[in-house]
């Protein structure tokens, strides 16, 4: 049953040569420490890559490209494969020429450098980030064939930076200031209105992820920090915030991220991430490579709302459910690990899990969902996904009765 | 100061230069006016190329007009005319991010008339419209009653909440839709797909 | 006080350009998402790398560079900064050409692939890998100018993997079996001893770190992972285990990580790694660069034992001690982030941080682990860490009485 | 099979071919023999470049001779001769990691030979000395005796256990060592250093 199972007879008594013989690497010097001073992954994974969809957007400008969830274990996503989007491409933007501004509702309109922003007390907090538009092209029904497509808008990074509320509080909120509106430096000049109440209660203004600076895709140097909240308001290269008595109702919250409903109606300001989860192995670009026997399911879940205390694995489509094993720290707003191990037969499956969050909310089927939403919504595609699986231990995205 | 003394205040015309955002109730407009005929030059020269002379979009450009009353339809056609709640996101999202390569480029007179040109595209005005920030509170867009608050809270949630069925939750399962016929993959998809 | 501030009169009422005018980044496009499928840190931050010291070593393929601490923030190491250390240079393996035997006292002697390894149970943990000879040069002193030198030999990351245990289950250990020996598949053929008490606790055998394949440098495609103790035994591109019923005394423990005592006799199997902490900002590479005011002290703390409940902070050179604010995870055998914000009156000051983990051990001064130790047992240098700071905010490394 | 099934028996020759470690009891040692003078020529052929003739060490590369009874000095030599605790050490790691860059070329009688050879240069075996499997636990060094077992649980960690003084810990505070005069770290350190 193993891949390096060996063939019958003399072969098997003498071994195979990768262990019998003495390879390059086991007598050879490899590279020194001068090397790489900053280091990369090996040759040999180089398939683990952000991919894009070309036919989603006009441009790769304004574009999206997806996480290889399908490649990655544990809860954090390395910075090299957070997925991007954004709307005017990445802004290089050098952190001395770097302004953020504070006005509006204030007792004092501030502008603050990087610097200055370092100066302020940190906190560190591992968040997703999912972008509301995440499984939006599943609406209608089963179409992209990978996890990494079908689920790959989020990421999972250690944040560090300060609390918004400290500057807020820096700047002396008006009783008056009940919005804010947050402003990106890049030619898209993004802009959200959040509720001052999630402002002042658990958003960053971040600086790090994953210990170093942020990626100049992630808004280096500095990028607003919405826990839960969809990723589009998560304002990359933050210059300004202003404080408000009225939102702003800005193309990113009228024409975008709005959710048109069968009946022509649409809901606004839809923040909050709806608890999800996804396999992750197999899914169709990492199909089953071994036979029957020992086969690990994993994946993700995650919730808006709070932590993932269960989740759910079923293998046959939903006539019976396990409770999955989550491994790695169950945080508050942060992806969640889950592994289901079992002895496979050998015949088709067809894998489904359920996330179930910290306020009781279970993650509902993708009908559940088109029956109170339609399949013209766009975001907040947070159905169960079903992978099929044949015989050989491939993998497709398919809807199940 | 604050707290921490942190920061400097910002200067008058530091404001000016960054707080260009435009609300619905006209607050943030500059002073400034243009007409439909003006704005329709202005748009063959600077945003036609992509969203084509009447806003109908190029390739796969965004479209800017038409799709009145699709909303319900299978495949609605949203638009300024046909989705959009507020005439002011039209203004601050051109002043701030169109055209697109070149953002911040147009003057307030400019603005004005482009976003004349594409009310009209759209038949929120006339041919002779001009626009200005003085009456710019007179626009309405026809679907601004249609947008609500969030009310998932209400609608899904309690629906969504409870002890899911563990065993024999169905007689039996058939897969009803498989993406391997829509066939939309980007073929190099790593994995088994190569 | 700030970076930023204007001069006075025309220019402060006209304010800086980088605001006033358009700068590029905010008008044209930036890349696109298909410009950097594996993405990497900013141009502006090419200073943040890892560094060597050459004289420490004959060359640079047996030889380490060190984690730039003064630049990150937060728990996590990003892999590209994780400090490198081998003894025959990073090994380039590829997976499919890679096995793992087990052999020695168990019922039966196995190979597996990467593929076989897959399919056993994994867990996600957070833990610190410490170099036993990190701030080894600083036995007699106060030598280098820099935490990065001083206290760079650590990383800290979320391991993916298989407990060792199960695979030791899987070969059946037999009773007498009471010793593990890991050997690695590189020209050092790096070889360790491990009891098998600690070898069934909480060991992995991890194929990732930070959720992706792990580097190179650091053992790809799979290391041993051993919780809480020295980093020489977290055997990199492992390829055997044996298991007996001695240990091997082999070169690394015997001829290195064996401690040299005062009296001429020296300690063997010193495994765990004592609470530490050093403070990361300010350091010599990371001085204050602001004048008097709201000022940030940042480090690390971290203990082979347990948690770390509690970080105390003096700025006075050790005549009077404050709590520091731990921000961030703490978890079981991985660092922790402590911060102490303070009003800076522009005076000389002599910064110490000092770590007590969860069985009560305080870190002890540098001249309290001489009285135990002399000054040539090379290894587990834990003593607190003195950073002067002078009226400009420079930092040196000095010790004090 | 285990519980998992999974994996393959290693092969009789597999097992040979990689269980090559050897203990201070000799488990392991290959069948062969080779003496102080074979050993010389070997060394001086393939070792030298690095560590010298007489095992005295090149530039900054080990030394591998000397160092007797300086364990106490202010500079201890540790050396095979003056710290190792046993001659098995020496044979596995010539035989797994040396010559560095051409690491498991050598033959077993080889490795007994360069071994023969270092302990010679080490003063534990004479000039004629021959060793091989059978005689190779004769081999003592001086130096076992000194090793034990780590004690820092008995030694020290009593000692560091307790809540320390937090205030008016000292009257005053002087520094007594300073890295900038050492002036040994890399001038490219990065930050204000440069
Ligand atoms: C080179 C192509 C290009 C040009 C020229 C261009 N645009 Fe655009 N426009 C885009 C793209 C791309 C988007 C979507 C950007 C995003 O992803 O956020 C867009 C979005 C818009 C939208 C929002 C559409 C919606 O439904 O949300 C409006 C309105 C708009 N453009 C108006 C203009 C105007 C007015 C001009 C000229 C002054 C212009 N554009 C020039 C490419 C262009
Ligand atoms: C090209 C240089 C080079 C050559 C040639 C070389 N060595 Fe080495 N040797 C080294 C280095 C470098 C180390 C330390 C490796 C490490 O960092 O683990 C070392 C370590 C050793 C040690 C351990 C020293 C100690 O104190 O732990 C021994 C013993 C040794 N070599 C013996 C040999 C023998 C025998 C040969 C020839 C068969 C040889 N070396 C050839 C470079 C060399
Ligand atoms: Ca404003
Ligand atoms: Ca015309
Ligand atoms: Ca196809
Ligand atoms: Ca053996
Ligand atoms: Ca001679
Ligand atoms: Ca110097
Ligand atoms: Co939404
Ligand atoms: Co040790």
């Amino acid at each position: 049953t193993s891949a390096g199972a060996l063939s019958t007879g003399a072969a098997l008594a003498a071994g195979e040569k990768v262990i019998t013989e003495v390879q390059p690497w086991n007598s050879e010097l490899g590279d020194g420490v001068d090397v790489m001073p900053y280091g990369k992954p090996s040759e040999f994974e180089e398939h683990v890559k952000r991919r894009t969809v070309e036919w989603l957007t006009a441009d790769p400008v304004s574009s999206i490209n997806f996480t290889p969830l399908h490649e990655l274990d544990g809860i954090i996503t390395p910075n090299g494969l957070a997925f991007e989007r954004h709307h005017g491409g990445t802004a290089h933007i050098d952190p001395k020429e770097h302004r953020l501004m504070i006005n509006g509702l204030v007792d004092r309109q501030l502008v603050f450098t990087m610097e200055d922003l370092m100066r302020f007390p940190r906190e560190n907090h591992v968040y997703f980030l999912e972008c509301a538009a995440n499984s939006g092209m599943e609406w209608r029904g089963a179409q992209l064939n990978g996890c990494q497509f079908t689920h790959g808008m989020i990421h999972n990074v250690m944040y560090t930076g300060v609390k918004l509320r400290t500057l807020l509080e820096e700047a002396g909120v008006k009783p008056s200031g009940k919005w804010l509106l947050a402003e990106g430096a890049d030619a898209s000049g993004m802009t959200r209105s959040i509720p001052m109440e999630k402002a002042l209660d658990d958003c960053l203004v971040a600086f790090k992820m994953n210990g170093e600076a942020l990626r100049p895709e992630q808004g280096y140097p500095v990028r607003l920090v919405v826990p839960g909240w969809e990723g589009n308001m998560w304002v990359k290269w933050l210059r300004r915030l202003e404080v408000g008595d009225q939102p702003w109702h800005h193309r990113e919250e009228t024409s975008k991220y709005t959710d048109l409903l069968e009946n022509g109606k649409a809901r606004r300001f839809t923040w909050e991430m709806d608890a999800k989860s996804v396999i992750t192995n197999p899914s169709p670009q990492a199909p089953l490579t071994h036979k029957k026997g020992p086969t690990v399911i994993t994946g993700l879940a995650w919730s808006g709302r709070g932590t993932i205390p269960r989740v759910d694995v079923t293998i046959d489509g939903g006539i019976t459910w396990h409770q999955a094993r989550i491994s790695g720290p169950s945080l508050d707003k942060s992806m969640h690990r889950f592994y289901f191990e079992f002895d496979w037969d050998g015949k088709p499956l067809l894998l489904q899990s359920r996330a179930h969050d910290s306020t009781g909310y279970v993650q509902p089927t993708k009908d559940q969902l088109r029956k109170h939403r339609g399949v013209n919504s766009i975001y907040h595609n947070n159905g169960i996904q079903t992978w099929a699986i044949d015989e050989e231990g491939k993998a497709e995205n398919v809807e199940i009765s | 100061a604050g707290k921490y003394g942190l920061g400097r205040e910002a200067t008058p015309d530091e404001v000016k230069a960054w707080d260009i955002d435009v609300r619905p109730d006209g607050t943030g407009l500059p002073k400034g006016k243009g007409n439909v005929e003006m704005g329709e030059e202005l748009f063959i020269d600077n945003c036609a190329s992509c969203h084509g002379d009447f806003g109908e979009g190029v390739d796969r450009w965004p479209v800017l007009s038409g799709g009145h009353g699709s909303l319900k339809d299978e495949r609605p056609v949203k638009t300024i005319g046909s989705y959009w709640p507020y005439a002011s996101t039209l203004f601050d999202y051109i002043q701030r991010a169109m055209p697109f390569g070149a953002a911040q480029t147009l003057e307030p007179d400019e603005v004005y008339a482009i976003t004349a040109y594409l009310l009209n595209m759209n038949d929120v005005v006339d041919d002779e419209f001009e626009l200005s920030d003085e009456n710019f509170k007179t626009i309405k867009l026809e679907n601004e009653e249609n947008f609500f608050m969030d009310d998932r809270a209400d609608k899904e949630l309690k629906e969504f909440t409870g002890e899911p069925c563990m065993k024999e939750c169905k007689k039996s399962v058939e897969i009803t839709k498989r993406a391997v016929i829509v066939d939309v993959t980007p073929e190099e998809g790593g994995g088994a797909l190569e």
